[in-house]
């Protein structure tokens, strides 16, 4: 019942992005070809990723609104650690940037946990003083892609099966988090802590622990992001990936992860993700004016959770229906003696 | 069977409260902020030989006042259990219809309707999705936010509205002293429209909340909304009227900060909405719903006034700043828990 | 008691503004008793900078010099600031008539549009061929003021040919996707012009991606430190800039000036400069500088390591 | 301390708690209290609401820490940190509130914190589904494992919250007001699993206001009054009578206390009221001063046809008449405002705002005659609240205290009093004693009696038949949305209510 109301929901998220798509190479040909569909895949993977931490939040019945922020401050961290140190080996530094992230991570999970901050107040601090301290950390300078080694820039980009490796770790970094979400204690714990808080206590699950991990899970993934998105760009400056942890969020109510916890799936995460990848990449190639692309967002945000929400919407209890499937003799008896 | 013997015991005397209203005053989060805004007042004289001097204050509360006339409508929507994540947005919508209506030729008055009215169709349009059709606020005014700056910016395009009147210019730049019936005190000469707003807001907006049936009702549904619609509270009819309020009071920035800029760009009051938020948590309005005062917020807006006054003078780059708020937003939160854990845990 | 310019950058920790601030520290140290307080908000809007000039007013500065993100929001600021008796100048991005005495150009407005469009036409064969430019945000100030006299001076150019303009809003990865969503929607544009250092350099990345460089060019107007990676990959061959640590010096020359009472800033006045020599004030109280100065891989090194 | 009987001839306790104290901000829960548990023995735990027999469990399986006191498993001292040391322990729970997940599947619910894990640790979905399916057959549970628990009656959450506690090897099963929500037949089939883990040898411990049950199911008893334990033994050897004094202190004598008022004329016309599909063709006339007793099975559509009364949804067809004048309710205001009350039947969830102070729950749906010109009058507030905590008996710190703070019973009292401060002509009580206790029940019943002599018409939704019987003037019977049948007082039976309630004839 429950993978069957999902699937659904998956399936018309699919749908609507198949039907995008192919509005937009009417206009644009080539729009739909396999170099530009795995390209918005590539250029989505970073939102995927970070959604998906977002998710495992969510999920808790919380939020985290640090994750751009997170992004920033592990993205500067790891360009001046390359910038200074280009012998560091790479795998190194992504193994950084995701200590990094999930430290910071761990901070807004800590003041969730164990000081019990309502995590919106907890991330809406966070997201200014993680940003804030990249800026101190840089002194506001940039790091550009000369002061970076090659390797650190261009190992995302290398193509393997028409897919380059940031689209591969995006789908590595699914498959774990599909693992996770639906086949260990942790990952279910998500689901119990957010569906009912007081029963996942019964159930002799540590709520607090299991958003404590969701936060660092969450800010893990975003430091990964951070690597991930300044050799991207092949630049590392305070302002990146501003007003992105809206677009996560974004991402995940559009796939349907509720936000009272306990409801979602990856599937449509990713998919939520991919829509608005779809919509961005889309927008400047079939040439619609820049200034029309905002309100355009908006727009489909709001249709896409009108979507849902008439989806979701509570069915009756249905007792006159059951009644008629198991319409037992006494139901036909007139009432009986009733006050005339 | 059927005769009454359960005796009834003489009922027990019940007080009406159990401790001293100034027990009740010094444990509260307002005296907190209080102590806060005292102790960064000091801080600051220390620190600037600048910060006392009227004119200098006086400017200051630009840094608070137009964002504080929204916190106030928002406390009222965050203690109902929403959130309006879309007023910058409507500042920018509403800024730019303004600035299209000095385009065609409108004066003064038609531009305050016209902001006005603006951000009290934006709140209608929020308010509709929430409350009518019952999504969820965070999600839809997410979604809003990008549509209003996103109509704005395709109205405007890379252009800018400009030419105001000169009469508009009073409801961001003017002082009370331009009116003859102001008192001529020292000191009153540097109070300007934006403060007397302000205050005047605050009174409108902490009489509603604490002294009106709408004020409790909008506890109860932040609380408990099914406890409350079972009350015959009309609940979503409510929430429709918060947003409205927002919007409104979002229309009203508009005009003083379109009044004090000038011009109209389809970024103005950018990033605003998680100020105001901030502000309103700040004041110890629960982001759960269901608790929260006026006064607490007129306390944080001053606060954040006085940090961000007081650390630019000190030159501090407006990131760093927001460092500074960021941790006066966690501790002020963390500590009244942190203190109460360690007294029970004393008591213990 | 030293005397206090505010040097107001459009936000801090952009390179370029950086570089503005060790000229105007060079130019401070030169006169004597000169205190250079070096601000600006940390986005580009126009509520930031006035935040900053009402913090300049309540600290008593004598000069200020900014580069305004919006020539009129910030008039009303520096209004009240010119009434308390400060001087105030606008540089780089100029602000509104009657909100300062002095605007210092970087450069004429018409040099610069004249350069883009001679560096896009030196990367097309015979100078023909379609081009788009990649701009910041659609209300930046001297970007628009750019593309404008572009447009004006299209006709001087024949053959070439202005397909579109896009806006970045000098974001790494909005800019990316702009300048992508480009090369797909106009496969025959050869030449990305982007007057700004972001743009320059998300452009000159999405070529390297794609696998264009040698089909299509990125040129423009960036800092020669962010752009060598860019000139070196080959996806740009030249570039334009002016030297913003002149225009700092420049800046902070006039302000101080002003303040000393040794000029009005009335069009026509003269000013002394220091090792500028004498800056001349045109109508509108505004002056220009230099010529933009173009960068190629033979020297975009060297001055790599100044700015 | 009166009534410590020895018990002859026992085993040795399974599980002792001794000396257990835990205190709340301002509530003393629990008070040095002792119980044993023995194998293949219920031991009954009764005592008034707030008597602290929720708080004895919730310490018993590891959410709550005592302060002080100390808990023995086979003589051993143990200490549960949390719920999953307990469960380790081998103490398992069926709370009072039914805690489970409405989003997860129903094998899930039954086995999350212990989910069978293959050999990489991971959560092995097939033996889960396979085992939960076999513990359902084990207990006659007609559900599927996979069905989404959301998609389940009340009845069959409350047969997947005893699975969950039968899933583990447990030695020990407590049961907080298990049958509160069962209805007649379902609490059969407890009682029926009830006898199969006491021959298993498993310890016991049972909660329940209903004495009937109790005295049914239970050998042993430990009676609880403010937190602190007064009396245990046999019940075989110990009388209702005694047990009700050891509980309020006092003797309360059995109880359903209807007075017969002089009925007076129609008040209420209700004619072919109907809901696309929860309910269908509801007739009747409610009368002044009459009682009318709505019992069915949980589930039956009584809660549903009731809040269509108040306005909470709106009906599809039929029609109502208060007074002789038509009306059309659409709201709960416009029911308010017609005199029309409903108390819920979930106290915490719809009927009090448990945050806010009891004065302001009490003045909440009669704001306008505490105000003036739309302003807040805070003397008149204390006021009203106090003439209605006064008139119901309440027990309670102060008028500004959170209704949160209050036992079950007590914050009933609370929600009725805001509904009789709307000086209603119809009062609508759904469930109004479940999960109340006998002292609080009584005055519930005394008052509801009280009412109806000053000429209010009542409409009294319960599942309990001695309540029904006892207290209504006429039944109607509601099975799966429909009228089963309406009776007159003097025709009524027991037996005649339950076949039409369930459909077996
Ligand atoms: N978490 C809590 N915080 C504060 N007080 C509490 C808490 N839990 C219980 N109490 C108080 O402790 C006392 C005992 O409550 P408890 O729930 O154990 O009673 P009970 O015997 O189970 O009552 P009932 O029959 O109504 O279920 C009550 O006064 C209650 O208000
Ligand atoms: N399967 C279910 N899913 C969700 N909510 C339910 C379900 N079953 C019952 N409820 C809720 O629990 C409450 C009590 O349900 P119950 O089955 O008692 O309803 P009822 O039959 O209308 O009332 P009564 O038991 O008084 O006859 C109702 O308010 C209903 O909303
Ligand atoms: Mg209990
Ligand atoms: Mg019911």
């Amino acid at each position: 019942m429950m993978s069957r109301i999902l699937k659904y929901r998956e399936l018309l998220l699919v749908a609507i992005i198949v039907v995008l798509i192919a509005i937009f190479s009417a206009r644009a040909p080539g729009f739909a070809s396999p170099e530009s569909l795995a390209n918005i895949f590539n250029d989505t993977s970073i939102l995927m990723i970070l959604a998906l931490g977002q998710m495992a939040v969510i999920l808790t019945k919380s939020i985290d609104l640090s994750v751009a922020a997170n992004l920033s401050f592990t993205g500067m961290a790891i360009a001046m650690m390359n910038a200074a140190y280009p012998q560091i080996p790479l795998p190194l530094l992504i193994v950084m940037a995701m200590g990094i992230g999930a430290l910071l991570g761990a901070i807004n999970g800590l003041m969730v946990w164990k000081i019990g901050i309502p995590s919106i107040v907890a991330t809406l601090g966070t997201l200014t003083i993680y940003r804030g301290m990249a800026f101190v950390l840089s002194g506001g300078a940039w790091v550009n892609q000369t002061q970076m080694t090659a390797t650190f820039l261009n190992t995302p980009r290398v193509v393997v099966l028409g897919l380059p490796l940031l689209g591969w770790t995006a789908i590595l970094v699914i498959a774990l988090v599909t693992i996770v979400f639906t086949r260990t204690v942790f990952g279910r714990a998500l689901y119990a802590a957010g569906g009912n808080p007081t029963a996942a206590l019964y159930a002799g699950i540590d709520v607090g622990r299991t958003r404590f991990f969701a936060f660092v899970l969450s800010g893990a993934l975003a430091g990964l992001c951070g690597y991930l998105w300044v050799s991207r760009y092949a630049v590392a400056y305070v302002d990146i990936a501003a007003g992105f942890e809206l677009d996560t969020v974004a991402a995940c109510v559009i796939g349907g992860i509720s936000t009272l916890g306990g409801i979602g799936s990856v599937g449509g995460a990713i998919l939520g993700a991919l829509f608005l990848g779809v919509i961005k990449n889309a927008l400047p190639v079939i040439n619609i004016s820049p200034f029309w692309q905002m309100a355009i967002s908006g727009f489909v945000i709001i249709v896409a959770v009108l979507f849902n929400a008439r989806q979701e919407k509570r069915k009756g209890r249905l007792i006159l229906r059951d009644a008629a499937k198991s319409r037992s003799p006494l139901a036909e008896v007139p009432v009986e003696g009733a006050a005339a | 069977m059927s005769t009454l013997t359960f005796e009834k015991q003489p009922s027990r005397h019940i007080p009406d409260k159990l401790s001293t209203p100034a027990g009740r005053i010094l444990g509260s989060w307002e005296a907190l902020l209080v102590a806060v805004a005292i102790a960064i007042f000091i801080a600051n004289s220390f620190a600037s030989p600048h910060f006392l001097d009227p004119w200098n204050l006086s400017d200051a509360t630009y840094n608070f006042t137009e964002k504080a006339m929204i916190a106030f409508a928002m406390t009222l929507l965050i203690i109902s259990g929403e959130i309006d994540l879309s007023v910058a947005a409507i500042i920018a919508l509403a800024s730019t219809a303004m600035g299209a209506a000095v385009q065609a030729g409108f004066q003064t008055p038609a531009l305050v309707g016209i902001g006005l009215g603006v951000g009290l169709l934006c709140g209608a349009f929020n308010g509709f999705l929430v409350a009518r059709i019952g999504l969820p606020s965070i999600v839809v005014t997410i979604g809003t936010m990008s549509l209003f700056r996103g109509i704005a910016q395709i109205v405007l395009g890379d252009q800018a509205y400009g030419g105001y009147p000169a009469s508009f210019a009073w409801f961001g730049q003017g002082y009370m002293s331009d009116f003859s019936w102001w008192p001529t005190l020292p000191g009153f000469e540097v109070v300007t429209f934006e403060m007397v707003a302000f205050v005047v807001f605050a009174l409108i907006f902490g009489i509603l909340l604490h002294r009106t049936a709408f004020g409790r009702r909008i506890y109860a549904i932040g609380n408990n909304a099914f406890a409350a619609q079972f009350s015959g509270i009309p609940v979503q009819r409510t929430k429709f009227m918060l947003f409205l309020m927002t919007g409104l009071m979002s229309g009203f920035a508009a005009v003083c900060l379109t009044s004090r800029l000038g011009s109209t760009r389809h970024t103005i009051a950018a990033g605003w909405e998680l100020e105001v938020v901030t502000m309103a948590v700040l004041g110890g309005v629960s982001i759960l719903g269901g608790s929260g005062t006026i006064p607490g917020v007129v306390l944080a807006a001053i606060v954040m006034g006085l940090v961000t006054f007081g650390l630019g003078l000190l030159n501090v780059p407006g990131i760093v700043m927001s460092i500074f708020i960021g941790l006066l937003l966690i501790l002020v939160i963390a500590l009244p828990i942190v203190i109460r854990r360690i007294r029970s845990g004393a008591a213990a | 008691q030293n005397m206090k310019i505010g040097l107001v950058a459009k936000s801090l920790g952009n390179g370029f503004f950086e570089a503005a601030n060790k000229g105007a520290q060079e130019a401070a140290k030169e006169l004597g008793g000169v205190e250079v307080i070096y601000t600006g908000p940390t986005s580009t809007t126009a509520e930031g900078q006035i935040e900053v000039i009402n913090a300049l007013i309540a600290q008593r500065v004598d000069a200020i010099a900014i580069s305004a993100n919006d020539p009129d929001a910030v008039v009303p600021a520096l209004k009240r600031a010119a009434q308390r008796g400060i001087k105030v100048i606008s540089w780089d991005s100029a602000v509104g008539k009657d909100g300062r005495i002095v605007h210092l150009n970087p450069s004429s407005n018409e040099l610069i549009g004249n350069m883009c469009l001679k560096l896009a036409a030196s990367h097309l064969p015979d100078g023909k061929g379609d081009f788009a430019i990649l701009s910041a945000t659609s209300t930046s100030t001297n970007q628009n003021t750019w593309i404008a006299e572009m447009k004006k001076q299209l006709p001087k150019y024949p053959g070439l040919n202005l397909v579109t303009t896009v806006y970045g809003d000098d974001l790494a990865d909005k800019s990316y996707r702009e300048a992508q969503g480009l090369l797909k929607s106009h496969p025959n544009v050869k030449v990305i012009v982007a007057p700004t250092t972001v743009g320059v350099l998300a452009a000159s990345q999405v070529v390297k991606d794609a696998g264009k460089i040698g089909q299509v060019y990125v040129t423009g107007l960036g800092l020669p430190s962010e752009m060598a990676g860019a000139v070196h990959s080959g996806a740009t061959k030249e570039f334009a800039i002016w030297n913003p640590i002149d225009l700092g010096y420049s800046a902070t020359q006039i302000a101080y000036r002003l303040v000393k009472g040794e000029t009005d800033g009335k069009p026509g006045a003269e000013i002394n400069a220091g090792r500028m020599g004498k800056i001349k004030i045109g109508d509108n109280g505004e002056a220009a500088m230099a010529d933009p100065f173009v960068y190629d891989k033979n020297n975009v090194d060297e001055f790599a390591k100044i700015f | 301390m009166s009534a410590v009987q020895a018990i002859p001839e026992t085993p040795a306790p399974l599980l002792e708690m001794r000396g257990i104290s835990k205190t709340f901000p301002g509530v003393k829960a629990l008070d040095q209290v002792d119980v044993a548990l023995y194998p293949g023995t219920v031991t009954a735990l009764i005592g008034e609401n707030g008597a602290g027999k929720s708080t004895l469990v919730k310490i018993l399986t590891g959410i709550y820490q005592p302060d002080s006191g100390e808990i023995a498993v086979d003589g051993a001292p143990v200490q549960f940190v949390n719920a999953e040391a307990a469960i380790r322990s081998g103490i398992t729970a069926i709370y009072q509130e039914t805690v489970l997940f409405d989003e997860l599947s129903v094998a899930e619910n039954i086995f999350l914190g212990h989910a069978p894990r293959n050999r990489l640790g991971l959560v092995n979905w097939g033996a889960m589904n396979a085992r939960a399916a076999a513990l359902l057959t084990s207990i006659d549970a007609p559900i599927s494992p996979y069905t989404r628990l959301k998609d389940l009656s009340i009845a069959h959450r409350h047969l997947v919250a005893i699975a969950r506690a039968l899933s583990v090897e447990a030695r020990v099963v407590i049961m907080d007001e298990p049958t509160a929500a069962l209805s007649y037949k379902e609490v059969e089939d407890l009682f029926r699993i009830i006898e199969r883990l006491k021959k298993q040898g498993k310890a016991i411990l049972f909660i329940s206001h209903k004495f009937e049950e109790v005295y049914q199911i239970a050998e042993h008893f430990v009676v609880f009054r403010d937190g602190r334990s007064i009396g245990s033994g046999l019940l075989s050897q110990t009388g209702q009578g005694e047990i009700v004094r050891m509980m309020v202190g006092r003797s309360v004598d059995h109880v359903f206390p209807k007075v017969d008022v002089a009925i007076g004329d129609t008040v209420l016309k209700v004619r072919g009221y109907s809901h696309p599909t929860e309910f269908d063709g509801i007739s009747f006339d409610l009368r002044r001063g009459e009682i009318l007793g709505l019992y069915g099975l949980v589930g039956a559509g009584r809660s549903e046809f009731c809040q269509a009364l108040f306005g909470i949804t709106r009906p599809s067809a039929g029609t109502l008449e208060l007074e002789g004048r038509r009306i059309g309710i659409r709201s709960p205001a416009q029911a308010i405002a017609a005199g029309i009350v409903y108390v819920p039947e979930e106290r915490g969830r719809h009927g009090a705002v448990l945050q806010m102070p009891i004065f302001q729950n009490i003045s909440m749906a009669t704001l306008a005659r505490t105000t003036r010109a739309g302003f807040l009058r805070q003397a008149e507030e204390f006021a009203l609240a106090r003439t209605y905590a006064e008139r119901l008996d309440l027990r309670a710190a102060a008028l500004s205290v959170p209704v949160g703070t209050l036992s079950g019973g007590n914050q009933q009292k609370v929600v009725i009093g805001k509904w009789l401060a709307a000086r209603p002509k119809v009062i609508i009580l759904d469930e109004p004693t479940k999960g109340i206790d006998i002292g609080s029940k009584a005055a519930v019943h005394a008052f509801m009696s009280e009412l109806a002599g000053e000429g209010l018409s009542v409409i009294m939704v319960s599942s309990e038949l001695p309540e029904i019987l006892g207290m209504s003037d006429r039944v109607m019977v509601m099975r799966e949305g429909r009228m089963a049948g309406l009776w007159e007082r003097d025709g009524l039976d027991a037996e005649l209510l339950v076949r039409a309630a369930t459909g077996n004839t």
